[in-house]
């Protein structure tokens, strides 16, 4: 082949003058961090109505304790080989609370898998998180909860089936909103960008919150990105982006009630970082003392999400210890006969991978279908 | 649907009808008979779609159902899932085949699973589109055939036409199917016949083979575009004397396997052609599962004529790699030697 | 089985203030915007030196009229049928050339497939470029360019291979920049922002630069993301990232030239967007009146980049009408030549599907090489 | 590698080496030799990776060698053919197969086209390591088995080890490799078994199965962990009177073909046994070939013993899904049955 001999154009860097002026320069908005408690559970802004009145409050506390008790067993379950891989929230209820609390009954929660405070407000039972990870379909099956999304594993792939059932909702004229929750780790994943991207230009009825518990398994924050909050990736999509102390279930319930509110009304969508840490490993298959130094997370403890409410209540002269106790002692009875209801529900049959693979079965698989029942009557 | 709304819609016989124009005509019928209908893609709305598949839809049923999206496939994928799940009939459109592989991780792991993982409480009829195939001199990735990997993924369907009619009727009911499909279009073909059809909203089934030539010395089976080099290969054996059964397998998961071994055991000698790589293509599961039902009745070894196992090469050797008609005669010619 | 029946969480929106103070907001750097020349040639801010010399202004000159000149042939060969599809450059060469003219010889190039001008000056030839549009792989054999990628069809996927070779720039201690060009629509794809983002947070020597010429075939840069520009999307990795004038060659050479030497110097990734707009349709596949308004397009030639430049050195006396025809002719003849290389360079022997799909073909690929072979040299 | 090196580096037998160990040792060994080898992926260094593959690796190699990338596979993938370009060697490792979906894109549309769309002026030297299958209760999407998807992609080599040698000398030869290489690791056999392995660096060829029992009844050929239920079963045969050869694939693609068919040509009769769906499983492609390449000396139809055409069942029915030593004796007594 004959090939022109091409001329390389030599590059000129050392002439180039290293500082131009530009002509003009956009402003960014800047990014808000939102508090209203401080560890004392006092006010360090002006308290919001609602949460100077004893039953939005007692609402919020009672998720988030019942998901710290239903979180405690949980493990226990997994450490006695009752139970399968289980992720736990321990340290983050106040997200979920706060997300369940700020939903109406039809919107749609778009979960990941650590946001049992919000599926429990939305009516998923603590059987049915047990049956999930105690390895059956059962479990996502909500027999309370018919458009909630299940508890979705692979990092950030549920984000874009928020930004679908949005337009669903926008499409059909309806007031409803999709809530989509994940964790820092998954504000690395294109899913999470291309979802967060369509939902600006699209302007959809669709409220993002990152679960910024510092960790995605043994890679810190820090590490993920150099973004100066989570928060400034909705910059890149040019929608409302804010920072929200993730232990403070009231700044929560304030912000993410707002973004549901703007979301509703056709002001689009926003990306809400509730800032907090996780104080569990990442999983029970996980050991965190590997990668992360047990002092630090010592030093979160000052910030457990439940005990800053509960001082807050309790100077407002809401909560007794007699309440407090009446609480615990009720909700561990429910966890118990969760615990007992998971452990009597019987395996799904072996003919159930068939059956809901399809709406109806194709003959194609008919032959499958009865090996298997064959084998299982065998073994059985 | 339901019969007033078929009534209501006009049936129109549509003479001179190429496959992208069927498309186009069954997208048509079921959005004005179903306003659950909605379309997304990349350049299917003002500009109709690359192929013009979508010509004119946006401008009958507006952006809200006929929709522009960024330049996302995953996004596509996965807003097609969360309409899905809402009970819109998404159907969604990735401009060429080669730009899909980034939705597999929505399809395998979501798209397919909705319905089992919530034991039916969510399901998810969606149908993902493309063009595929090579033979139209297009640019580098334009013209692979890679429908194995999506017949390997349990819950899924795959349907890829080869006419204009079967465009048409097969379309109508992967929109109608509960559940996910995708559709495949060999873009080949896309206006290379021109057939009658009747615009009157009749689906066609979805787990059948077509039996589109009938013989009883040897059983050719192929799908897509190939199904042309087939039938042309089928004459060219025919004034030889040798009679071949043309099947046109369509919708190639779930696979009808019974079509085929029934011809099989008719003929004693089946060849397998298709455009896609052969190594794991769909070839390799119709040859083994007659290797398994049909052994007894096989006369001679089965034959695949496949595209090889290399990188489909830039188009000035896209004719070298494509199976041709010589290529089938002659493997045909081999089963009959036996 | 036997569910707990759980508790509904009612919302309570209607008690929640809609106002909140913010306890502190993150400030966000500001998005400049650099132009240097307007289109009548004359400075709108101080001129850089360099700008004020002739040499490396005609060496930009050349480039961009090289190129427009070869992107003139092509089309018409595509036209009679002696070119597959094929993608104009027409308005977009100042952004090719200031990076062909900012890199040097050991940096690598990453372009998507409109950056004719950054490939010319970095080595490709014309003849390489007609190949490749003309379906013979040996259009990305350069023969005079070794570390450079081939164009890249799937949009944005290309992202980040740039950031791994510039990972192993940095990890070998090499003062080398790795550059990546693609368009306005790739920044919708999650390989963009995957890459963004770990640019970031390894600190990788790296310029994205986006062609952003308005158009993703039909699909409005308005419509791609709600985004104020696209250089915001470099908030979200926390890098710096700017919009420059994309028809001003200086402007573009003196900002892309400050992004790769803070790159080379270890000071990171930079985002560049560069304003520009896509004269031409799409491909000679597309039809762009079907879209866009011929009127819109029209009027965006009074931007046109060569003009721009051109009117320029003459202001500054460094161009006269004859040595423009001159270097008209000059390019005129070596696209002729381009064009008669290419159109006489046979195909890529049948082998060859084989011969480069692995360093040595394995033996299970034999038969299928000889059959091949075989199915040739009968049609042959 | 050169000899200097190799003497260089102390060999040590290695005793009671688990297959996980194995691969740790593989990777330290290379990486020892050879400063191109880098390591990228997700919890790969302080953490050593979430199955300990890479245990101490960044301590001793730094954390530019083992590099703790974002939550961003498709990045992991497109970096490493990046890397790869600049001849580096990159082995990168995703998390769990079931999150691997997103960068089919960069291995199908780059990777494995790199050499060939640039005639070999650039090249793709870099393993993508995967765990992968079922058996250990884990959560949703971590069980799967699809090396099908990429057995069918032109340019890749697919290699999966089935014990610590293997796993060792298979892992080194793929790092050495020109080429790109998927490399599948069975979980649930990475701890099960140990053996004694010399750390000598010594590369195991990737284009030979692995003969692993000779016999002359039946041939079982498996791959990956059912190597191991293979092997029981082919002992419960043996047991019977009925003498199974057994055959580790080990290197799916390319396919080395010529060993099953010497093994069936001496036997006449064939059992497939794999973890994944069986609808286009590789299984599929081994039973293609026999039917066309041995047909004449095969006494039964070929078996095949996979898993289901389903959704991978959430733990409690895993073992229903899998394949079982059961359901491999029943399959070759049928075929004995002929
Ligand atoms: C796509 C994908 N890649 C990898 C994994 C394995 N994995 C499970 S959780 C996790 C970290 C997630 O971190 P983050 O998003 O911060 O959520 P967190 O667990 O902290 O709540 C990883 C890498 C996965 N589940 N999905
Ligand atoms: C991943 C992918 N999806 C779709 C396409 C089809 N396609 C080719 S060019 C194009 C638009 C690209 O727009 P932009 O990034 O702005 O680049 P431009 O063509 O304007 O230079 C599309 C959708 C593709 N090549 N790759
Ligand atoms: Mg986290
Ligand atoms: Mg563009």
């Amino acid at each position: 082949m004959s090939h022109l001999k091409p001329r390389l154009l030599k590059p000129d860097q050392e002439e180039v003058a290293p500082q131009t002026e530009p002509v003009k320069t956009y402003r960014v908005r800047g990014i808000p961090y939102f508090q209203v408690l401080n560890n004392d559970g006092q006010p360090v802004v002006e308290l919001p109505d609602w949460a100077q009145r004893k039953n939005p409050l007692v609402a919020l506390y009672k998720v988030m304790l019942k998901t710290r008790l239903f979180d405690q067993k949980a493990v226990a379950l997994q450490r006695r080989g009752q139970l399968g891989t289980y992720a736990s929230s321990l340290g983050q209820e106040a997200i979920g609370a706060a997300i369940g609390c700020s939903m109406q009954t039809d919107d749609v929660l778009f979960p990941a898998y650590r946001e049992y405070a919000a599926q429990f407000s939305r009516g998923v039972s603590m059987t049915e998180i047990l049956l999930y990870w105690g390895g059956n379909e059962q479990g996502m099956n909500f027999q309370h909860q018919d458009k909630d999304f299940p508890i979705c594993v692979p990092i950030a792939s549920h984000v874009p089936h928020a930004a679908g059932t949005a337009y669903a909702m926008k499409y059909r004229g309806q007031r409803r909103v999709a809530v989509c929750v994940f964790g820092d780790g998954a504000t690395s994943k294109g899913d999470f960008y291309e979802a967060l991207n369509a939902a600006g230009s699209m302007d959809l009825p669709l409220v993002f919150v990152i679960n910024n518990n510092q960790w995605a398994i043994s890679f810190s924050r820090k590490h993920q990105s150099k973004a100066l909050t989570l928060a400034h990736k909705s910059v890149a999509a040019g929608i409302p982006g804010e920072q929200v102390d993730g232990n403070d279930v009231i700044a929560l319930r304030q912000r993410i009630g707002r973004a549901l509110e703007n979301a509703r009304d056709g002001r689009g969508p926003t990306l809400i970082e509730a800032l907090t840490y996780r104080l569990c490993d990442h999983t029970t298959a996980d050991n965190a003392d590997r990668y992360r130094d047990s002092e630090e997370v010592k030093k979160q403890w000052v910030n457990d999400p439940l005990v800053r409410l509960r001082k807050h209540m309790q100077l407002l002269g809401f909560w007794s210890d007699q309440e407090e106790k009446d609480l615990n002692s009720r909700y561990l009875v429910e966890v118990e006969q969760a615990t007992r209801a998971y452990l009597q529900t019987p395996p799904q049959p072996i003919s159930s991978m068939f059956d809901y693979l399809y709406k109806s079965l194709p003959d194609a698989l008919n032959e499958q279908r009865s090996a298997a029942m064959d084998q299982g009557h065998q073994s059985g | 649907m339901s019969n007033e709304v078929q009534r209501w819609i006009k049936v129109t016989k549509v003479a001179k009808t190429t496959l992208v124009d069927a498309i186009n005509l069954a997208l048509a019928y079921e959005m004005a008979a179903d306003p659950d209908v909605v379309l997304l893609g990349e350049d299917i709305g003002v500009n109709g779609g690359v192929f013009r598949a979508t010509d004119g839809l946006q401008k009958t049923f507006g952006s809200q159902r006929v929709i522009d999206t960024p330049l996302s496939e995953t996004l596509i994928a996965g807003m097609a899932i969360g309409m899905a799940a809402e009970r819109l009939k998404p159907v969604a459109e990735i401009q060429f085949m080669g730009f899909i592989y980034s939705v597999i991780d929505q399809i395998i792991n979501h798209a397919t699973r909705l319905r089992n993982r919530t034991r039916g409480r969510l399901s998810c009829p969606m149908v993902l589109r493309a063009p595929f195939g090579s033979g139209i001199h297009a640019p580098e990735h334009h013209s692979e055939s890679t429908e194995a990997l999506f017949a390997h993924i349990p819950g899924l369907r795959v349907v890829i036409p080869s006419s204009p009619g079967r465009g048409y009727g097969l379309l109508l009911a992967a929109i109608r199917d509960p559940d996910p499909v995708i559709f495949l279009e060999p873009k080949r073909i896309y206006r290379l016949h021109k057939q009658d059809i009747e615009d009157d909203g009749q689906a066609l089934p979805l787990d059948t083979c077509f039996l589109l030539r009938e013989g009883q010395d040897v059983t050719l089976v192929s799908w897509g575009a190939m199904i042309h080099e087939t039938i042309t290969a089928a004459e060219q054996l025919a004034a030889m004397g040798m009679q071949s059964e043309v099947i046109d397998v369509a919708t190639l998961k779930p696979l009808d396997m019974q079509t085929i071994l029934d011809s099989v055991a008719k003929t004693g000698r089946c060849v397998i052609i298709h455009e896609a790589a052969r190594t794991c293509g769909i070839g390799a599961e119709i040859a083994a599962q007659l290797a398994e039902k049909g052994l007894m009745s096989l006369f001679a070894p089965v034959e695949r004529v496949t595209g090889f196992d290399t990188v489909m090469p830039l188009f000035q050797l896209e004719k070298e790699y494509m199976p041709n008609v010589d290529r089938i005669v002659a493997a045909a010619k081999r089963t009959l030697e036996n």
